[in-house]
């Protein structure tokens, strides 16, 4: 169990972690917005972490780049489809969920 | 228990899911996902089944024949989206009538042959769905193991006629 | 392809090609309709007298053409056979002389006249035929080609009339095809040979020949008109005149005792059929047909259903004279199959007469109509007196023979049965003879003045006297070479081993 | 390169499909220009599997398990014949069926649209004329393409390759009823569609199933490493019960006359003719030839037992139909059945061949007189403007070659002499009695009985005497295309043993030695010893061969 | 012919053989608990995204479930050591079936207005459900037994690909399979999509022509149904009155191309287009490339190709490149015409059909796949679209006959 061993556990651990964080905010929070925040924030930086344990595994520079380009495609890819959700969920009129200090 | 026959089983598991899917539903869209979830199944059981090669490297010709397969399964979905939306744009519908239950002939228009003996025979046509009330207690079981396949086949045709006969034109009523 | 072999096909083809091509003619093509159908007719009889000429010199015609492995259609002029398309020939002239004066100015008569000369094809077919198979696909032929012609005028009389016409012939035909399939699975062959193959099948094979002799005596007795498959024959009168004429005297109902014949003699041979006991059942059924029939002939008061019962009795002489064994019988039945197809045409002709120039259709209307259409009435006595049996006729000759040969085997109740039918035959004729000549003819009638010299149409009147006129020379000059008596004597010598 | 003779059949038309599709207005010249191309090449194989006997081709240059081969025996050629025959007529007719109901709905044919609610008729009566020529145009590239899919099907010696033939048939055969446009028509399409993709899936798992066990798809090689063992009886039941379903035996025939009955005439005769043909010859193709044995038997029973009910069932549905075109529809249900027979016959060695050959000459003969049945009914459709058998009344005497051609058709479908359809009965009824089995021999000819039923309802209503509106005039093209295809029908009753003799060639059966084959064999002279010899290695088992 | 092909078909057991660094080796029968776990999991999760997409009845979200389960094929692929099938199923399968499904419940309930389609409940009553499900189980019992009674080894067809690789052009053995030794197959596969595009073309046929027709507005004899559930589409400036329905995603695309006012088009969307639509190509040109070697080829890229298409309809970015009508036919059969060619090619030069060379196997397979992807991509497109690759609104004759 080398330094580099420890360290990518601990990322990919992490990482996991704030996986299982975005599907519980998903399943706890009460309107559409706040479980797209949560999803695609979690999500991202969690695969994030994945990418950095994966990195530090990686026994080519080249499959470092590769693992990178997929991590950069997902944050773009996430973000437009939560934004274009986010657009649709409020055309549909979903209920702006007031925040609970001014009810 | 190899992977393979567990995921030969999930094929199968996924080929009776479909099958129950396509004889029970009566949406058509539910009718056309089931038929792709039959032919995951099957592409699951060729694979899986092909997986016990010897010396480890996958057998490539049953996943060439799965290529293929999905090939030609998205061309039959294609189709069938089709078909569905031009039905629903002639019925309004978008279930099947019960066969003979549609007036028969009526016309849409551009349609080839350009007349419309509805025109002439008042009612709809006299053998409503009779042809699966006869094959509904033919269950003939194939040599072997019961292949109720069919006999099933022919009574969802009566399944799903109740529902279709709703009112027309009230859109895809669908619940 | 010789001669030999050309000539029974040309015989056929003589009626179906120009059948064919006055499909094609359209309505109004009058005049190249008749060439065609005259020429056809003539051509006819006399490739069928060429024909007769060079059997009698001892000349074989035969052909023969594989259609599946081990069976064939086969055409062969047997004498019996000759007799039959002789007589199909000669009536099929005069026939279409008739329907042409009939029909002149109705519809469809192209389709009439297209399907009448493939009706007479299909008869020449039957009785050339060779072996079963190509007797069934003939048989088939006619089936269908008299179906257009039963319902030629479209009524829905019409049509009733032909439904019934052709489920019984259907089902008879089914079962044919059954009794047929079923004798080539237990004998291997269905070649006629004179004297009969069925006879050298072993012992266990008799169980089985005897219900296909059952089976093929029931699909020909549909069209012979045996008693209780006989209803369509009376609904089939719906048809026109030349129509019920050709159904009754030349070609349906002959073809099917002409089976039964063939069958008896041809497949099962005379002595065999003895040996099976199959005979006399038959027997029994023709005698019942023929009381049968003359009685319900009695109660019809329209004058067609009456003939269309006396059919239906005179056609079981025929197979009674093949049921009943022994040579003189036979020849009388045989005999009676030229004989009864001359009268009867006869008899049909005027009836036909009748109904076009008079409008008469019932007996109860004839009082007097011997005066006002002698022609047609002197013929329609001379046939009907020959139906009853009177010397001269050719009617006598047949039913002399019968009763003679009935003697020789001992079966005296067949000489009762003869007896008691030609009282039958006396009973529901003579009152239309008496009617039509010693009543006062009706006021109504249209005065014949206006139809010219004679009492209708020529060709309406011309083909009855001549057929009436051969009744009486076929009666007369029996004795003569080519006469139909000595014709049937030749036949049945080489059917009877000596 | 004499084996270009084996591929020809399959690169033809579907080249001529994709360039059908590209060509606009060269569609028509295409499709014709290959019909009439066709049935020289069809008989040009005939000739090469008559001298050659079976034929071998690899496509791609590999060998059997890895590559896939095209086989053509006798059988083969026999079917492609067929095709070509009935495409040939199809095509002809089609030609003058698709230009006059183009020219029926021009702008100026005003007739008012069904006052049906359902029928959503807010485009009126006319639709742009590109739709119109595109629909009518797209019948060319679908019928090519099914041509091309069908030959593929016939040749193919690899159980994968036929299914994805089966598919393309599909697709071409949705694709054609889909033509018509009519309500009926798109409902037939989809469960048509429907059924037909389950049951090819259901064939795949079979294939699935025999290629896990024996490592190849080479239906040939299969049948010599074949073993009667549980997984593969299970594998034989898929295969089986995927191709019953698009074969339209009795109890999942339900689609067909929805299917077959909408569809326009051209489409239907296609249809009805080859479509159906296809998945019944590849169940004969692995019953007989990939997986014989003797514990089939019962199988065959049951599959003769449906093919008899089928009969009785397809032949009173008709008698009871209003519409012409589900009349013949149900009739196709009802000859279906014929076929199935053979399962139940074939089973005794000794009537075997009988059998056998006779049931490849029914689908011959079928073929053609089903499709002059479905192009005569169209005829007479459109003609009296309707499609009830009512509305054909008198047509005998305005349209007489349609109304004989449809007689002509019947009676190759009644099965009466002297036509094809006689020749194949008889045949069938022989191996009935010959192995006493007289139930299916009384059951064939109470389905000749019964189509008699249904052929003269027709035709009693057009010879009765009618004094209606004259019906519309028909092109000449529709009225004796029919006619000419219906005479093929009833000819081929006289020519049949030029066929038989080719059907001997790679045969699963040798002729039965009962007497009248002997006769034969001496005759035949052909060198059939050698080829059944070496054919002997590759397709017979030892419980077929007698 | 090669020499030394015809040899009987040996199945000899070359050890040595490439072994390709795709695959990494693993022992087949006996598996390790943890992996049989997951395994275990991953079907549960499988038949149960299965069975819940054909239960639950409203139609959107059994789509999306169907889109999920789509995406676990995918993995279950990868997890049976099938990379190009699950290649194919991600991007085919899930992808683009998902997208057709989306575009054809937005058809359906575009018309009614409300959000999404209720499923139906099941079809009938308890007895025929029970009836069915009794037939289908005991039906995949059967076969489960049969499964289970298979030998662990099955003699597959792995080694004669393996000693048949180095002739075929290709290293990647599904590669060689699919554009080689079964090039006859995938030729009918590409004659299936065409025949897809025939079909839907035939259907759409008057779709098109209707609604050109239709959007003529005027038509008196239009009935009700028709009114309200017709497809609000229109050209050029005539604002249809219709029940308006902006849904995002799932925009219901109509035969016609709508062209909302340019305030609709989305910036982020357009932007993310704007930058992922060159990275796609390249992606689409690298798969197609890699499928010499490692898994790809002609329909991952051909299928990355319709969805990076799909984006730019998505997008609502301008009408593709002006292609004609018969344009759009050409590049549809593009792949079959290639196909064809070099089989008849093959012909010419006195050997058997799709027979190649071999030191032209490779160029071949190459280039017969690069056309068949572009034409997969036009027949997903074209698919997608109704069966016409090219919608241009023709001013027809009746409409304007109509306005």
């Amino acid at each position: 169990m080398t330094l580099l061993d420890g360290l990518s556990l601990l990322s990919i651990a992490s990482g996991c972690f704030f996986f299982v964080a975005g599907s519980v905010g998903m399943l706890r929070l009460p309107d559409a917005f706040t479980r797209l925040h949560a999803l695609t924030k979690a999500d991202s930086a969690g695969l994030g972490l994945l990418v950095l344990g994966l990195g530090l595994q990686a026994d080519s520079w080249w499959t470092v780049l590769r693992l990178l380009l997929i991590w950069l495609l997902v944050l773009l890819s996430s973000a437009t489809t939560c934004h274009l959700i986010a657009q649709s969920a409020l055309r549909r009129g979903a209920a702006l969920r007031r925040g609970d200090n001014d009810e | 228990m190899t992977t393979g026959t567990l995921y030969a089983l999930c094929g199968l598991g996924l080929f009776g899911i479909g099958l129950g899917g396509i004889i029970l539903r009566t949406h058509l869209l539910h009718k056309i996902i089931a038929t792709n979830v039959i032919s995951s199944g099957v592409f699951l059981v060729l694979v899986a089944l092909a997986d016990r090669t010897r010396g480890g490297r996958p057998d490539p010709v049953p996943h060439a024949m799965v290529l293929t397969g999905i090939v030609v399964a998205i061309s039959a979905t294609a189709l069938a989206l089709g078909l569905l939306r031009r039905f629903y744009r002639e019925t309004g519908r978008c279930r099947l009538p019960e066969p003979g239950s549609l007036a028969p002939g009526s016309l849409a228009p551009g349609s080839l042959e350009r007349w419309s003996p509805e025109r002439r025979s008042e009612g709809g046509d006299a053998e409503k769905g009779n042809a699966e009330k006869g094959n509904g207690e033919k269950g003939n079981a194939e040599k072997g193991n019961a292949e109720k396949g069919n006999a099933e086949k022919g009574n969802a045709e009566k399944g799903n006629g109740g529902e279709a006969s709703g009112g027309k034109g009230d859109g895809c009523r669908t619940w | 392809m010789s001669w030999s072999m050309l000539l029974p096909l040309l015989v056929v083809a003589s009626s179906l090609v120009p059948g064919c091509l006055i499909f094609l003619l359209r309505e109004d093509r009058v005049r190249t309709r008749s060439v065609l159908n005259l020429a056809g007719a003539v051509l006819k009889v006399v490739l069928v007298a060429a024909m007769v000429w060079g059997v009698s010199q001892g000349e074989t015609f035969q052909l023969s053409y594989p259609l599946l492995p081990g069976i064939s259609f086969g055409l062969n002029a047997a004498p019996f056979s000759l007799l039959f398309v002789t007589l199909s020939a000669v009536l099929w002239l005069f026939t279409t002389i008739y329907a042409m004066g009939y029909l002149k100015g109705s519809p469809q008569r192209s389709r009439f006249f297209g399907f009448f000369s493939l009706c007479v094809s299909a008869t020449a077919g039957i009785a050339l035929a060779a072996n079963l198979l190509t007797f069934l696909i003939f048989y088939e032929m006619l089936t269908l080609t008299t179906y257009p012609l039963v319902v030629h005028r479209g009524t829905e009389q019409a049509l009733r009339g032909g439904r019934i016409y052709l489920a019984y012939t259907v089902l008879g035909g089914a079962i044919l095809l059954l009794a047929i399939a079923w004798l080539q699975t237990t004998a291997g062959t269905l070649e006629f040979v004179e004297g009969g193959f069925a006879g050298s099948l072993a012992a266990p094979q008799h169980a089985a020949l005897r219900w296909i002799f059952a089976l093929l005596v029931v699909g020909f007795g549909i069209k012979a008109a045996l008693v209780p498959l006989h209803s369509w024959l009376p609904q089939a009168m719906v048809a026109p005149a030349p129509v019920s004429a050709l159904l009754h005297a030349v070609a349906v109902v002959k073809a099917g005792a002409f089976g039964i014949v063939r069958v008896i003699y041809d497949v099962f041979g005379v002595e065999f059929c003895i040996e099976l006991g199959v005979t006399q059942p038959l027997a029994i059924a023709a005698a019942i047909t023929i009381l049968y029939g003359s009685l319900r002939a009695l109660f019809q008061d329209n004058l067609k259903r009456r003939l269309a019962f006396s059919t239906i009795s005179q056609v079981s002489y025929i197979v009674l004279g093949a049921a009943v064994l022994g040579p003189t019988a036979t020849i009388g039945g045989t005999v009676h199959l030229v004989h009864q197809g001359i009268m009867k045409i006869t008899l049909f002709f005027a009836a036909g007469n009748l109904a076009e120039t008079l409008g008469v259709q019932k007996v109860s209307e004839m009082d007097g109509v011997g005066w006002r259409m002698p022609g047609t009435m002197a013929s329609f006595t001379i046939a009907a007196l020959g139906m009853i049996g009177l010397p001269p006729m050719a009617g006598f000759i047949s039913k002399w023979y019968l009763a003679s040969g009935a003697l020789e085997a001992g079966q005296t109740w067949v000489v009762g049965v003869l007896l008691a039918s030609s009282a039958l035959n006396a009973l529901y004729f003579l009152p239309i003879l008496y009617a039509a000549w010693f009543h006062p003819p009706r006021a109504d009638w249209p005065k014949s003045a206006d139809r010219g010299r004679f009492e209708t149409r020529l060709t309406l009147l011309l083909p009855p006297m001549a057929t009436a006129a051969a009744t009486l020379l076929a009666g007369l000059f029996a004795q003569l070479p080519f006469s139909p008596l000595d014709w049937a004597r030749f036949i049945v010598a080489r059917e009877y081993p000596p | 390169m004499p084996d270009l003779v084996i591929v020809a059949p399959i690169l033809v038309p579907l080249v001529a499909g994709v360039v059908a599709y590209v060509a606009g207005r060269l569609r028509r010249g295409v499709a014709i220009a290959v019909a009439v191309l066709q049935l020289p090449l069809a008989c040009g194989l005939a000739w090469e599997v008559l001298r050659r006997g079976p034929l071998h081709y690899e496509v791609g240059g590999w060998s059997a398990p890895l590559g896939i081969q095209l086989y053509a025996d006798g059988l083969t050629a026999l079917m492609i014949c067929m095709a070509s025959i009935v495409e040939l007529a199809v095509g002809v007719y089609a030609l003058g069926y698709f230009e006059w109901t183009e020219r029926e709905s021009q702008p100026s044919d005003h007739t008012p649209p069904g006052p049906s609610a359902t029928g959503p008729a807010a485009t009126g009566t006319t639709t742009s004329e590109s739709a119109k020529r595109s629909r009518g145009g797209s019948f060319w590239p679908l019928s090519l393409l099914l041509a091309g899919s069908l030959n593929g099907l016939f040749l193919s010696g690899d159980i994968f390759n036929l299914y994805i033939s089966l598919e393309l048939l599909t697709l071409a055969a949705v694709g054609l009823i889909g033509l018509a446009a009519s309500l009926d028509a798109l409902a037939a399409a989809l469960r048509y569609l429907l059924i037909a993709v389950v049951g090819s899936l259901f064939y795949l798992l079979g294939v699935s199933f025999l290629y896990s066990l024996y490592g190849t798809l080479d239906w040939q090689q299969l049948a010599m490493r074949f073993e009667f063992d549980f997984v593969s009886r299970c594998a034989i039941v898929l295969l089986v019960l995927g191709l019953l379903v698009k074969a339209a035996l009795f109890p999942l025939h339900f689609w067909l006359p929805a299917a077959h009955g909408s569809a326009p005439s051209p489409a239907s005769a296609l249809l009805s003719g080859l479509v159906l043909k296809a998945a019944f010859f590849v169940i004969l193709r692995l019953w007989f030839e990939v997986f014989p044995h003797p514990r089939l038997a019962l199988a065959g029973q049951l599959l003769g037992g449906l093919g008899a009910a089928a009969i009785l069932w397809g032949s009173l549905q008709a008698i009871r139909q209003r519409r012409l075109k589900l009349l013949v529809a149900y009739s196709s249900v009802a000859q279906i059945g014929y076929l199935f027979l053979v399962f139940a016959l074939a089973s005794d060695p000794a009537v075997a061949w009988n059998a056998w050959s006779g049931t490849a000459y029914f689908m011959l003969s079928h073929a053609c007189a089903k499709s002059a049945a479905f192009l005569a009914v169209g005829s007479l459709q459109l003609a009296a403007r309707g499609g009830e058998i009512e509305d054909v009344t008198g047509a005998a005497a305005d349209h007489p070659v349609t109304v004989y051609a449809f007689a002509l058709a019947g009676v190759g479908l009644m099965g009466l002499p002297p036509s094809g359809g006689f020749v194949a009965k008889w045949l069938l009824l022989r191996a009935a009695l010959e192995s006493h089995q007289v139930g299916l021999a009384i059951v064939m000819l109470a389905g000749g009985v019964l189509a008699v039923g249904y052929v003269f309802r027709v035709l009693g209503r057009a010879f009765a005497a009618t004094d209606g509106a004259p019906q519309r005039p028909i092109p000449r093209l529709m009225q004796w295309t029919p006619l000419v295809l219906a005479l093929v029908s009833v000819g081929l009753g006289l020519v049949a043993l030029q066929p038989l003799e080719l059907l001997r060639i790679g045969a699963p059966f040798a002729p039965s030695s009962s007497a009248q084959s002997a006769g034969l064999s001496e005759q035949a002279g052909l060198g059939e010893q050698a080829g059944l010899g070496e054919q002997a290695g590759l397709g017979e088992q030892a419980g077929a061969n007698p | 012919m090669r020499g030394g092909r015809k040899t009987a078909d040996r199945t000899e057991n070359t050890d040595e053989g490439i072994r390709s660094k795709a695959y990494s080796h693993r022992e087949v029968s006996t598996m390790s608990p943890v992996l049989w776990i997951l395994d275990a999991l991953f079907c549960a999760s499988l038949l149960g995204l299965a069975w819940q997409t054909l239960r639950t009845r409203d139609l959107f979200k059994a789509i999306v479930l169907y889109i999920v389960f789509g995406l676990m094929m995918a993995m279950a692929w990868a997890r049976l050591d099938a990379p190009d099938v699950a290649l194919v199923e991600a991007a085919i399968g899930a992808g683009v079936t998902g997208v057709l499904l989306l575009s054809t419940l937005g058809t359906l309930s575009a018309a009614r207005g409300e959000g999404s389609q209720r499923g139906g409940a099941f079809a009938s009553a308890v007895p025929v459900a029970g009836l069915v499900t009794g037939l289908v189980g005991c039906l995949v019992g059967v076969l489960a037994v049969a499964v289970w009674q298979l030998p662990v080894e099955s003699p597959g067809l792995s080694a004669a690909v393996e000693a048949r690789q180095e002739e075929s052009g290709t290293s990647n053995p599904v590669t060689a399979v699919l554009l080689n030794f079964r090039a006859y197959d995938t030729l009918l596969e590409l004659t299936v999509l065409l025949l897809a595009v025939l079909g839907a073309e035939v259907l759409a046929g008057s779709e098109a022509a209707g609604s050109e027709a239709a959007e003529g507005g005027v038509a008196a004899q239009e009935t009700a149904p028709r009114q309200e559930t017709g497809p609000r589409q229109e050209t050029g400036p005539r604002q249809e009155t219709g029940p308006r329905q902006e849904t995002g995603t799932r925009q219901g695309p109509d035969a016609q191309q709508e062209r909302p006012p340019a305030a609709d088009r989305d910036p982020v969307l357009r932007g993310f287009v704007r930058l992922v639509a060159p990275a796609m190509i390249v992606v689409a040109g690298y798969v197609l490339w890699i499928g010499g070697e490692a898994p790809g080829g002609a329909f991952p890229s051909g299928a990355v190709l319709a969805a990076m298409s799909f984006l730019l309809m998505l997008a609502r970015a301008e009408e593709g490149p002006r292609l004609s009508r018969r344009g759009g036919r050409w590049i549809l059969v593009a792949g079959l015409i290639v196909f064809w060619g070099v089989g008849i090619a093959m012909l010419a030069a006195e050997r058997r059909f799709l027979e190649y060379p071999v030191p032209a196997a490779k160029g071949l397979v190459l280039l017969i796949e690069a056309v068949a992807a572009v034409s997969i991509a036009a027949t997903l497109v074209a698919l997608y679209r109704g069966g016409r690759l090219v919608r241009r609104p023709r001013r027809t004759v009746d409409s304007e006959f109509r306005s």
